[in-house]
């Protein structure tokens, strides 16, 4: 399941919906929060851009490219877009599987991915009342590394 | 005609969201480009700032892609979601 | 929070627990189920013992040891013993940290560790009424490799 | 005294879960084993099927550890726990 939204979601529905086939063994989840401090800046709100369209297209390649590497029973995709505020809950990717492994590696792979590739931008207004578009990490970069196939 | 759009901070600064550009006019992402460097006296500056993203057909793609009638070219800062 | 418990647990609980600082931008988790098919007998039923003192001892010296390698600002792993059934939830591990990195690799460490050192012993029933312990699996053996230190 | 525990398979298979043996019998786990070995015409045959993991105090080690009154120590197959 894919899904971008401007509502919220729910942990427990999200993993009862992984959980629903007697051969899963595992289940990871990953949820992504709006942080209340970002460089030293108390941060008040966050607004998300995409590009409808893309984004969706771009999600599903990404666990189509892990579902090739990794036994998935059945995954979960769901990024927020939108005004968001402290603590909200930005994404959410869950990954169940027979083994841990798989899960782990998977629900990992899916979230560097995202952070690399998937067409979302961050805007921040500052407790002062600046805004300020969200820098691209150089260590998101470098999370891919990990990736790589010999 | 080949639809081009701007997302996030570009699009801020170009002060532009998305423009028809007519297919006759550009042949391949590299003219496209010059083309748009060529649209507003600001833009040069902007558009050479920094190295932005560029997607053809919802594909991001470093190359000089060759365009035709009906294509669709993003532009945009590095992504940040998640 | 460690838990050694025969009753079960709730996900959304256990989120919200970890959830509950606002400088946390990242939370996995990983939950641990009952399969129905192990070496392709249909397994019906399980129970789990352990070492009562020794385990929750364990568990927490695998938090620490997580805690000294990564930035984790707070953890969960709770583990059922006594009878479980099919699709019965066994274990959860949960990590909140600032990054993803940290949240990711804390949280498979933890499991990586539990599967081979924390002293619970599962036995199965199966569904020809048999019973056999489990047997350890040479790949949890293999899990641990990942976190040596150079 | 000290506490002698064992569990899951090794417990089924030796039909024990725990026993106390006088500390002026055994100094060191490596005598333990031996003293063990003794208890029951049965147990060679079983103690040394296969390896057992060992904690002394709780703490697994595979080392031959001394052993001092008050010790609990416990044998066990490899877990299978998570």
């Amino acid at each position: 399941m894919i899904s971008v939204q401007e509502h919220d979601f729910n942990q427990q529905i999200e993993y009862e919906r992984l959980k629903s086939q007697t051969s899963i063994g595992a289940i990871v989840t990953f949820t992504g929060l709006v942080r209340d401090i970002k460089q030293g800046q108390s941060v008040s709100d966050l607004s998300l851009e995409h590009y409808p369209g893309m984004t969706e297209k771009c999600l599903k390649d990404i666990v189509e490219q892990a579902k090739q590497r990794w036994n998935i029973i059945a995954s979960t995709v769901i990024h927020r877009v939108g005004h968001l505020t402290v603590s909200d809950q930005i994404v959410f990717v869950g990954v169940a599987s027979q083994h841990r492994g798989d899960a782990f590696a998977a629900c990992e792979f899916i979230m560097d991915y995202l952070k690399t590739e998937a067409p979302f931008w961050k805007k921040e207004t500052m407790e002062n009342g600046e805004t300020q578009w969200v820098d691209a990490r150089e260590t998101d970069q470098k999370a891919l590394s990990k990736w790589a196939v010999n | 005609m080949i639809k081009v759009l701007f997302f996030a901070k570009l699009s801020e600064q170009l002060g532009c969201r998305e423009l028809q550009v007519n297919a006759e006019l550009v042949q391949d992402t590299e003219q496209l480009f010059a083309y748009l460097n060529e649209q507003n006296n600001q833009w040069p500056a902007i558009l050479k700032a920094q190295t932005w993203l560029k997607a053809v057909n919802q594909n991001m793609t470093a190359d000089n892609v060759k365009l035709n009638d009906g294509d669709e070219v993003a532009y945009f800062p590095p992504v940040t979601g998640g």
